[in-house]
């Protein structure tokens, strides 16, 4: 053979017979079985390894020829007609009838290969609106535009409540502030929610909470609980030198 | 109750908006008209999109109307289809071949006319939307059955399993 | 080289194959006719489309041309569509909504108006193709910036984002 094109390159045992048919410019209705045997099995040894799946295709379709390779040896029996209507019992025919079918599949492969690609006249459909038709998104404007109204507001009302304080939170200036609201009502003292009341953002929260951490370092003032699910309450420490100041 | 110019307004864009061959009892159905009202209607739709010279054509096919492009116009389109598809292989568009002559068909005997195996490739042109399953041969074994479905009318460019070319000879061997 | 007739049937089969905006520059390119001989025969074709009373027409919105059905027969239409239809969470709308009105945006940007970590919704949102990147924000970091697609404006029914509603007040805060 003057050159060999890799099994790969065939869709199957049919499209490889075709091939060397066509290669050989061979009459398909009158095939040399036992020169086409040869040729096919010199391919299959040529064959590297590969998948063996579809090997196995191709060593059937070989067990094939050389079943019909070795009928074609055996001398007809004397029973058999040479009339040319009786070709049916040809050993080939099977194989002929096969070929011809493929290769008219191989056409229509073709066929649909250019018309996939738009080489041949074709029409076209319209694309599907959505990316996947199964799933397909249902919207309207209006739920946008109230949604994002919706979220403007909150947007307006949360600003006004957590304006962010620019200055750091002074401590110091906090201890003198919860000293002045306990001296106002020392017998009474007051909560410690009240105290977290007080706060506007949560940075004052920490500065509120740690300048009573620091009072009650300094033993300016005491928590009490009465129990631990009680409030915790927070008087003027008696002695302080600064309550009757 | 619609005017009849509006019933074939609202035809125009129901043809357009689906992609695929609509029933003219589909069509009764949404419009909420009667089918003798219906069918002039239609035929003057058609013959409006079919005979002026224009790029999109109304075609009357098995499975209902379609909207779609003229043939002329195929090269144009051609370049601009969705780069997502990719291309099928020779072997898968023998399967589908023999699949779309012969539906429905078993896997058996497209893998007789192949000569090969095609458990792989049936799975693919499953999942690509290309054939799907058409019920069980009733023989032994009970061997599931495939056949097209619109979409591979849609990717080949036809409006019908009609318009698939005759096979050169049906053979007599 | 195309006739008058055959350019503007080859537009009308283009706009149809397309189911989003075609912009003038690339109907030039596919063509391949200039953009002087292209101006006139498409504004001829978006006037034959938008004078009749027919189902369709054809939009010049701003990222080019688009073929739609028109509003007037959305009732029809909606009832066809197939059965899986999704809708967006509320967080999902009130997120697109902020990109909508704020676009291009950044991450931040939104989750500020928000008020709560929104990675997810991103993604979900950019695999819907409903948004897309936009950039950076030259500013510390260069965050990404998002923007809403042509598929947003499909979905929501807009011919283009003028079309979406100006807001009572513009809220000064």
């Amino acid at each position: 053979m003057s050159y060999v094109v890799a099994l790969e390159a065939f869709h199957g045992p049919l499209d490889l017979l075709l091939y060397l048919i066509e290669e050989n410019q061979l009459d398909i209705y009158d095939i040399p079985i036992a020169r086409i045997t040869d040729q096919y099995m010199a391919y299959l040894s040529d064959t590297g390894d590969w998948d063996l799946d579809r090997l196995g295709d191709f060593l059937i379709m070989a067990s094939y020829l050389m079943q019909l390779k070795s009928r074609m040896l055996l001398p007809k029996s004397p029973l058999e007609s040479r009339d040319p209507e009786d070709i049916g019992i040809d050993p080939r025919d099977e194989l002929v009838r096969r070929l011809l079918s493929y290769k008219r599949y191989r056409q229509v492969a073709n066929y649909l290969a250019a018309m996939e690609k738009g080489d041949t006249a074709r029409v076209f459909y319209r694309q599907p609106e959505a990316a996947s038709r199964q799933e397909e998104l249902v919207a309207d404007i209006k739920s946008l535009v109230a949604a994002y109204k919706s979220l403007r507001q909150q947007l307006k009302h949360s600003q006004q409540q957590l304006d962010i304080p620019s200055g750091d939170v002074d401590v110091n200036a906090m201890m003198s502030q919860l000293m002045l609201r306990l001296r106002q009502n020392k017998r009474a003292g007051m909560d410690f929610r009240e105290l977290l009341d007080a706060a506007s953002n949560r940075r004052e929260l920490l500065g509120y909470f740690l300048a009573l951490l620091e009072l009650l370092r300094q033993h300016q003032v005491k928590a009490v609980q009465s129990d631990h699910r009680a409030e915790i309450r927070i008087y003027l420490r008696a002695g302080n030198k600064n309550v009757n100041a | 109750m619609l005017m009849r110019d509006e019933v074939k307004a609202a035809a125009e864009a129901i043809l357009f908006t689906r992609a695929e061959p609509i029933p003219l009892e589909e069509l009764v159905e949404i419009l909420d008209v009667g089918l003798l009202d219906l069918k002039p209607i239609m035929r003057e739709l058609l013959l409006q999109y079919n005979q002026e010279k224009r790029g999109l054509q109304i075609v009357d096919t098995d499975n209902g109307y379609l909207m779609c492009t003229r043939p002329e116009y195929a090269g144009f389109l051609a370049g601009m289809r969705p780069p997502l598809r990719k291309r099928l292989s020779g072997a898968a568009l023998e399967t589908l071949a023999v699949i779309a002559y012969q539906q429905p068909v078993t896997r058996a005997e497209i893998e007789a006319v192949r000569g090969v195996k095609i458990d792989r490739i049936i799975t693919m042109l499953l999942e690509k939307n290309l054939i799907e399953e058409a019920g069980h041969k009733p023989v032994a074994g009970k061997p599931l059955l495939y056949q097209t479905t619109p979409e591979f009318l849609k990717v080949f460019g036809l409006t019908s399993l009609k318009d698939l070319p005759v096979l050169e000879e049906e053979l007599n061997v």
